[in-house]
């Protein structure tokens, strides 16, 4: 069986979430190997979430807010981006790998932005292959 | 309902509606608009296209009269003498019997097969009325003696 | 004084106008007179521009209104007399049988499945008969059937009475009598709304003729799911889909023949919506719109018809007639105006997009109150642009489409309108008690799992039984079940039957999506007994089945996964308790045009403080380039604002800072006099617009070339000359740097243009023009002054005009001629459009208010909350939102006066309850969070031991929880725990 | 339905095709309408109605006056007008209708009359023969006469004129009027439909004696959509001689298909003489 990699996405309540929302309401196709979990904000994604995520096998992790100026929160997704960076670095340390770790930012108009991201990031991974975490784990 | 000409919102019902347009280059919706914008051809046969079927005026949802502004732009052009033979030809014919169509020995025949008179009992039977018809062309500037 | 309303029509904007009275504490009679509240918009598919599912959005409205104590529907109900009294009004109402009780009936439609009596179904008449015992519609409330007397066959024949046999609960009851009831009540609210007209009088489209010749709103119903082909378009003669489909504009409106000159305004943008919407069903199908001007009249409109335009061939010509050939096919012949061609073409379906008329019983209903009716027969408010509501009698007030045509937006925003012009009947508002929310049991979870298949929205694209098998598998789950819409009235019946017969306490909804059902769903489980914080929703639908229609297997692995992590989330929830915090009784109006002016003065009106803040050194706005009608009212709202004092007027100023929450706003404002710090519990802003530079579209301003606004100071300085006018409409606008229609200006030049026929009599006007969007009543001044002479010319964008100033000339290529003109002028004016006001996007930021595509500021929902921000207590009024006539504008500013006067009224605002909280124990009073909180919600105890929250401040966004080195902060509602478990349910059995 | 005229005496109109061109035509109506018991008195003196497609198109007020000179003719034997042509009903009622709605316009055609020592008299109404069979002497009362059913299958043709301007027709359905067909059934036969039914023949407004090509193409393409029928009923000879000549399949006038259910011979309509 070819490789479908499982894929979690963090998503903030007001943009990308609406986002994912309008993705649908306009039908707009992605790859079905994504999973949703919502925050009100995405300065809420706690590190240890995408650890976790990684941790448990995940092959692809996806933070997503609002525009930058945007923030519902007034300035959580700059805290967001900050994080990403650190993540990103300690990814890498791990032997998971930056690659795996993705951030975007979608409006909550942007339907077609999310569902364009959604591929882009499915096929990424898909290139990359499975976690090595869940490979060594085997 | 006789809008003005000028109201026309140029929707195309009129043309689309045209039996004439379906045969011949004949555009209903451009004549309304040349008289809109008061640039009528008068050589222009397209003038002569209309079968009158009233078509265009029954639809036009701005409530022209696109028919009658027709026959008002024939009239100005058969006042300028721009007019087709064969029209000129019937209003001879009814100057000279009475009838656009006057009848022949052919018919004539056929009234009598059929038990007819034969002459039906109109100005063809009655020389005073046709009298009559031509004071009212000759009074109307009309004379078509020959 | 009477605290007592009647709303006439449950439609969109009865219902509103009725949520708004209820919440002011009136109490409210709510009269429809079919057997449903819920108008044309329950019957729609989706709605334009967004493509949300009209019904998915309508539904929790309708819910919502039903379960408000305040207010009593009242269906199958005629008002048949009224007597005015000092107080209000006397209605006598007559209450026709509906021959079910709606006590017993529990909507199982046992009764219908044996009911042999049918009928034909209105708008459904092509497509099938009906049971004589039914629903008008799947989502009907009072969810209990009716029975149609004329269909069924024991009223007719006194045979049958299947439905008495096979109801279990005995509900059937033929004895039923009319009743007339008497109400008291202190004002009367029409909201008839309008009809779609049924076409049989433009004969030469064939309707009831042809087949295959339907209305849109036959097509809405096709389309629907919950329709008669189960939202299957097919064609009635074959019941093959039909591949090519015509779309027929204006049927029935601007059409002096049926004595229907206004535009439908609605109907150019349903037809697209329903040309895509159609596309979407079947990507083979070839749509073809035939239009006069396309009217994209509304926020987002115009975008969305250039998005159409991709898909949708549009071709500018009103077909002159049809002819049904002798398979169905329908032979359509139409001039194509851009090449002057008269065509035939052949179509296998043609949809006649017809004109929207007044509702039956309108004029009885005229007669009884005394309001005048327009000529087309539509409530006439009178005229008085300040109140677009009121009418001559004070105690009658006339909302949404029943004054003429509208989109729901704009029926939504008058309604809410409605109350804020009742002070007068009802004085101050009301303190509601507000409800304890019930605690839950923590241990011992007790999950009930509700699968939606929302019509076919997520039951076509997944295997519902298999979903169903596998929640029943999943710890704690003690019931599954799957219903065809849970929103609907049976569907969460059936949750809170559940709850209760099962104690169950925690519920996962496997549906759409939170952010607009999870309200609908919370107040169902509190009407059960149960806190409305045990919900989790699985969002199957936007995030799931609609994203991945063509895979089923995967569609099918996702819901089950997301149904799981739900579970999970579940097992762990936790009750949550609201709190309230007071609100400040003063609002800050930002903006002096008409819109800030108007909202100021209602608001004032109402007892509240206001201050207004404009950044120009004077009042007025942009009125001054209008009408002088519009300058009146201008003037006349600077003098009432000038002279209130209630209303503290700052001009020259602007707001530099702006903090706090709803209820108590602090501000800093930049004044002449240096800064000044104020407070507020709710913002208005009413920033409006400024003009387009129609240098992007290479027309300079200058010499005889000149802006609207320049014509008008001409005119009222009685120094206008010449005789030749050009108008170029679109300056600016509809072009790759702002798509957007302005909406506004095309009605503005028209009424210019009136007025220079009426001063100079022999004046040449030309309009160079891409579409006329004179809609709605406007479509008379464009009939009027093109009546007397004012020359159009379409050019199309591709080909803009060329201005030659020197020689006061204008070249254009006119589309419906194919003919390049040379236009000689004296003037020339430019219809500039509207962009975003300067210092918008700054404004947005400071209140953390998002904005459209366009730049104008967003509201939280297009259809049903066009007034609201995302931010609570901040409202949007005018010409900010989108471009908007002064009347309009008007509408709006007193409809969202009337919202920050509901807040603040009641003097008391709920807090959501999902704030951060602080595990004194586990905190280490290292300070981080304290510093990251934007809202300053964090502060540290008295004895410096451990950091508290100050919820009222606590947005809940979480970013404390997230930085926390010690896991000392846990977010109400995204608990740590919950979170994780998700994480753990959704990777399980991955990592092996 | 019953008709609702009491009356049974008419001036009856024959234009000029009809005399002059299709007698089978007069000879058919006058049938019928013995039978009927409908007193036609003929108009002695009448002209051309005058003809709307020539003389209304250049000369309205010739127009006017010269059929002014044929409604005073019947005002002065003191009926209503029965035409059997579109193009005279087109023509008179049109007239007719015209000067009752405007006095002014009817001072200038008396002045006109009164060199010809004429008047216009009492206006009088003017009805087309099918319509006024239909709307008032009724197809009950009609299908009493009728003792032979016939079993044609008949392609209808209504021409424009009969229908339009709606402002002065007595159905205002000029797409799908029925009331013609209703009559051709009454005969036994069926009315078959046919795309181009309501498509004008393409001889009016001067079309056919100015431009006949043009006009014969319509006409071609309308009776190109005919399928199924062994006949084309029309209620005008001006239709009629231009669909015939055009038409594999007969063109009868409706009188001769009455006659016929009536139980006339085709000698006696004049449909032997007319092949
Ligand atoms: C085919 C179609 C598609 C549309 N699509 C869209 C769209 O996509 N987006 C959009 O914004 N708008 C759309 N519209 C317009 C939209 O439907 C209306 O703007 C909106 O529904 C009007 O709401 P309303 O409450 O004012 O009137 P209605 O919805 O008409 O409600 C009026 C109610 O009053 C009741 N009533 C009438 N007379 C009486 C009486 N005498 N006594 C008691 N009750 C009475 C009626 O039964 C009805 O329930 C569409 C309209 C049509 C026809
Ligand atoms: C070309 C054109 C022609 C028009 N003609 C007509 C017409 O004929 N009939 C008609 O009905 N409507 C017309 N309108 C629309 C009409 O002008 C508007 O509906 C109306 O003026 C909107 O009022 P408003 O109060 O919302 O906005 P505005 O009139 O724009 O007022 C906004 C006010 O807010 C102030 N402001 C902006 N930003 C700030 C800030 N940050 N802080 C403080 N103050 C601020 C501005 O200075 C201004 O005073 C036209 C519009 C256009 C574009
Ligand atoms: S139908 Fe009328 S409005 Fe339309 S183009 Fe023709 S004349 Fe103009
Ligand atoms: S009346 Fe003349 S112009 Fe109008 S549709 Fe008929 S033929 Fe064409
Ligand atoms: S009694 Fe009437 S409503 Fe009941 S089942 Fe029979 S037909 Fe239907
Ligand atoms: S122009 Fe007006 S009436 Fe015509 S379809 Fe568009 S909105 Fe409807
Ligand atoms: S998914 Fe279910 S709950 Fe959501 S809108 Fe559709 S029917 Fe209602
Ligand atoms: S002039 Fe204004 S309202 Fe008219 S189409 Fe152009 S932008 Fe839209
Ligand atoms: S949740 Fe956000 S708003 Fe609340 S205290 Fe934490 S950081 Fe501040
Ligand atoms: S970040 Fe955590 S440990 Fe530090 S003060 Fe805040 S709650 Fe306490």
């Amino acid at each position: 069986m070819s490789f479908e990699p499982r894929i979690v996405a963090f998503l903030c309540n007001w943009c990308s979430y609406g986002a994912a929302d309008m993705a649908g309401t306009s039908r707009i196709q992605y790859p079905p190997n994504v999973r949703v979990i919502r925050f009100m904000c995405s300065g809420r994604i706690d590190p240890n979430f995408v650890l976790e995520a990684f941790l448990r096998g995940a092959d692809g992790v996806m933070m997503t807010g609002c525009h930058i100026g945007d923030c519902h929160y007034i300035d959580g997704n700059y805290k967001t981006a900050n994080r990403y960076e650190f993540l990103k670095h300690y990814l890498d340390i791990l032997g998971i790998g930056a690659d795996r770790l993705q951030l975007e930012w979608c409006s909550a108009a942007e339907g077609l932005k999310f569902a364009q991201s959604v591929t882009a990031f499915t096929e990424r991974i898909r290139a990359l292959g499975p976690n090595p975490l869940k490979e060594g784990g085997k | 309902m006789n809008k003005d000409v000028r109201s026309c919102m140029k929707c195309g019902s009129c043309t689309a509606s045209c039996p004439s347009g379906r045969v011949v280059a004949f555009r209903t919706r451009k004549l309304v608009e040349d008289r809109a914008i008061g640039e009528i051809d008068y050589d222009d046969l397209s003038l002569w296209y209309c079968t009158t079927c009233f078509n265009c005026m029954e639809r036009c949802p701005r409530g022209i009269d696109i028919t009658d502004e027709i026959l008002k732009i024939r009239e100005e052009a058969y006042r300028k003498g721009k007019v087709l033979e064969p029209h000129r030809a019937v209003l001879r014919y009814i100057y000279r019997s009475g009838h656009a169509v006057p009848i022949n020995p052919e018919v004539r025949e056929k009234r009598m097969a059929l038990g007819l008179s034969e002459l039906p009992p109109t100005t063809h039977t009655f020389e005073e009325a046709l009298l009559e018809v031509r004071r009212i062309m000759e009074d109307e500037g009309i004379e078509y003696k020959e | 004084m009477i605290k007592t309303a009647a709303v006439v029509g449950a439609g969109v904007s009865g219902m509103q106008a009725a949520l708004s009275l209820a919440d002011r504490g009136v109490k409210v009679f709510l009269i429809e007179n079919t057997s449903s509240i819920g108008g044309i918009m329950a019957r729609l598919d989706k709605t334009m521009p967004t493509l949300d599912c009209s019904i998915c959005i309508l539904s929790p409205f309708m819910l919502a209104v039903a379960r408000n104590p305040m207010i009593e529907i009242m269906t199958l109900c005629d008002v048949v007399g009224a007597i005015k009294t000092e107080h209000g009004y006397n209605l006598e109402v007559l209450k026709r049988p509906r021959y079910v009780d709606l006590e017993k009936c529990t909507g199982c439609r046992d009764c219908m499945a044996k009911c042999p009596g049918k009928v034909i179904m209105p708008f459904e008449e092509n497509f099938g008969r009906i049971k004589a015992i039914r629903f008008d519609f799947d989502q009907a409330i009072p969810a209990v059937p009716y029975i149609d007397k004329d269909a069924c066959l024991y009223f007719s024949k006194g045979i049958c009475g299947n439905c008495v046999k096979f109801c279990q609960k005995g509900a059937i009851d033929f004895e039923q009598q009319e009743e007339t009831l008497n109400l008291e009540v202190g004002g009367v609210f029409l909201a008839t709304g309008s009809r779609p007209y049924l076409p049989f009088d433009k004969t030469e489209y064939g309707y009831g003729r042809y087949k295959n010749v339907i209305t849109a709103m036959e097509l809405e119903r096709l389309l629907s799911a919950s329709g008669p082909t189960s939202g299957h378009v097919i064609r009635l003669n074959d019941k093959k889909e039909p591949k090519k489909i015509a779309f027929i504009n204006c049927v029935g409106s601007r059409d002096l023949r049926t004595n229907r000159g206004y535009c439908s305004k609605v109907c150019c943008m349903y037809g697209i919506k329903e040309a895509l919407l159609v596309k979407d069903h079947d990507p083979e199908a070839r749509v073809t719109i035939f239009y006069i001007d396309i009217r994209a009249s509304g926020k987002g409109y115009e975008e969305f018809y250039q998005r159409a335009k991709n898909s949708i061939r549009f071709i500018r010509g009103r077909p002159g007639e049809l002819l049904e050939l002798d398979n169905g096919d329908l032979l359509l012949r139409y001039e194509d105006t851009e090449s002057q061609q008269p065509m035939e073409e052949v179509f296998d379906m043609v949809v006649l997009n017809s004109a929207l008329v007044p509702s039956e019983g309108s004029e009885q209903l005229a007669k009884m109150f005394g309001i005048p009716l327009n000529e087309y027969g539509f409530f006439d408010a009178g005229g008085d642009p300040a109140s677009p509501i009121s009418t001559d009698n004070d105690k009658v007030f006339i909302i949404g489409a029943c004054q003429g045509p509208n989109d729901i937006t704009d029926c939504v925003s008058q309604s809410i309108g409605a109350v804020a012009k009742t002070y007068s009947i009802y004085g101050d508002v009301v303190e509601r008690e507000s409800k304890e929310l019930p605690g839950t049991d923590k241990e011992n979870p007790r999950v009930g799992v509700f699968v939606c298949h929302c019509g076919k929205n997520i039951g076509k694209y997944v295997n519902m039984d298999e979903i169903v098998e596998y929640a029943k598998t999943l710890p704690d789950v003690v019931y599954v079940e799957d219903s065809l819409f849970t929103c609907s009235e049976s569907g969460q019946k059936s949750i809170k039957e559940k709850i209760q017969e099962l104690d169950l306490n925690r519920v996962v909804v496997a549906a759409c999506s939170p952010k607009t059902h999870e309200n609908t769903f919370q107040e169902a489980l509190v009407e059960a007994g149960l806190n409305p914080y045990m919900l989790e929703m699985a969002n199957i639908r936007n995030q799931c089945t609609w994203v991945h229609s063509d895979c089923e297997n995967e569609s099918t692995e996702k819901s089950k996964d997301l149904i799981r992590m739900a579970v999970s989330k579940a097992r762990l929830l936790d009750p949550l308790f609201e709190r309230e915090v007071d609100v400040r009784q003063s609002c800050v109006v930002i903006g002096g045009g008409v819109s800030g002016m108007a909202s100021a003065v209602e608001l004032s009106r109402s007892g509240f403080e206001v201050s207004l803040i404009e950044r120009e050194d004077h009042l007025g706005g942009k009125s001054y380039v209008t009408d002088p009608k519009y300058r009146e009212i201008a003037k006349h709202l600077i003098d009432s604002v000038t002279s209130d004092e209630n209303i503290r007027l700052y001009l020259s100023s602007q707001i530099v800072h702006v903090d706090g929450f709803v209820g108590n706003f602090d501000l800093t404002l930049d004044t002449p006099n240096g800064e000044v710090n104020a407070n507020a519990g709710t913002f208005i802003i009413a920033t409006g617009y400024d003009f387009a530079d129609p240098s992007v579209d290479g027309y300079v301003i200058g010499g005889p070339v000149i802006a609207e606004e320049e014509l008008v100071r001409m005119m009222d300085e009685e120094r206008l000359a010449g005789k030749d006018f050009t108008f170029i409409l679109c300056a600016g606008v509809r072009n790759k740097a702002h798509p957007e229609c302005s909406r506004v200006c095309c009605i503005s030049a028209l009424r210019q243009i009136k007025r220079i026929q009426d001063t100079v009599p022999d004046a040449n006007i030309t309009v160079l023009y891409q579409d006329i969007r004179a809609y709605g009543y406007y479509e008379d001044i464009y009939r009027q002054v093109s009546e007397n002479g004012a020359r159009f010319i379409r050019y199309s964008p591709d080909s803009l005009p060329s201005i030659d100033a020197n020689s006061k000339s204008v070249g254009v290529y006119d589309t419906t001629s194919s003919r390049t003109l040379k236009i000689g002028f004296d003037l020339c004016i430019l219809e500039r459009g509207a962009i975003p006001s300067r210092g918008t996007n700054e404004l947005r930021q400071l209140f953390k208010a998002s904005a459209a595509p366009t730049g104008f500021f967003a509201e939280a929902h297009l259809k049903l909350a066009p007034l609201d921000t995302a931010i609570d207590g901040v409202f949007i009024a005018g010409a900010c939102q989108y471009p908007k006539t002064v009347e309009e504008s008007l509408s709006q500013a007193i409809s969202s006066a009337g919202r920050a006067g509901i807040i603040m009224g009641s003097g008391k605002y709920k807090v959501q309850p999902t704030t951060a909280s602080i595990d004194e124990a586990k905190c280490v009073a290292c300070g981080l969070c304290e510093k990251l909180c934007p809202y300053k919600a964090l502060k540290m105890s008295e004895d410096g031991k451990h950091m508290e929250v100050i919820e009222v401040s606590c947005k809940g966004c979480g970013t404390c929880a997230a930085f926390c080195p010690s896991n000392a902060i846990s977010m109400k509602g995204f608990t740590y725990q919950q979170e994780k478990e998700k994480i753990k349910a959704l990777l399980r059995g991955v990592a092996k | 339905m019953r008709g609702l005229s009491t009356k049974s005496d008419f001036s009856l109109f024959l234009g000029c095709l009809i005399p002059n061109r299709l007698p089978e035509i007069e000879k058919s109506t006058r049938l019928v309408c013995e039978r009927l018991g409908i007193n036609l008195h003929d108009m002695k003196g009448a002209s051309c109605c005058p003809a709307p497609g020539v003389m209304k198109s250049f000369d309205k007020a010739l127009w006017l006056k010269i059929a002014g000179r044929n409604l005073d003719i019947a005002a002065n034997m003191g009926m209503d007008i029965i035409t059997l042509c579109n193009g005279c009903y087109g023509t008179l009622k049109d007239a007719s209708m015209e000067l009752k709605d405007d006095p002014e316009l009817q001072e200038v055609v008396r002045a006109s009359l009164s060199t010809i020592d004429r008047d216009l008299g009492k206006i009088v109404d003017v009805y087309h023969f099918v319509e006024y069979l239909y709307f008032d002497y009724g197809l009950d009362d009609l299908s009493d006469h009728i003792t032979k059913k016939l079993d044609y299958k008949v392609a209808a043709h209504y021409g424009c004129h009969l229908l339009k301007p709606i402002k002065y027709r007595r159905t205002k359905d000029f797409d799908a009027p029925t009331f013609f067909d209703e009559l051709i059934e009454l005969t036994g036969s069926t009315s078959v439909d046919y795309v181009e039914k309501n498509t004008c023949c393409g001889a009016g407004g001067g079309l056919r004696s100015g431009l006949k090509d043009v006009a014969l193409d319509i006409a071609r393409k309308k009776v190109a959509s005919i399928k199924d029928a062994n006949m084309i009923v029309t209620p005008c000879p001006f239709c009629h001689m231009q669909l015939a000549q055009v038409s594999n399949i007969p063109v009868v006038y409706y009188s001769q298909l009455l006659a016929l259910s009536m139980g006339f011979s085709e000698e006696e309509v004049g449909m032997a003489v007319g092949k």
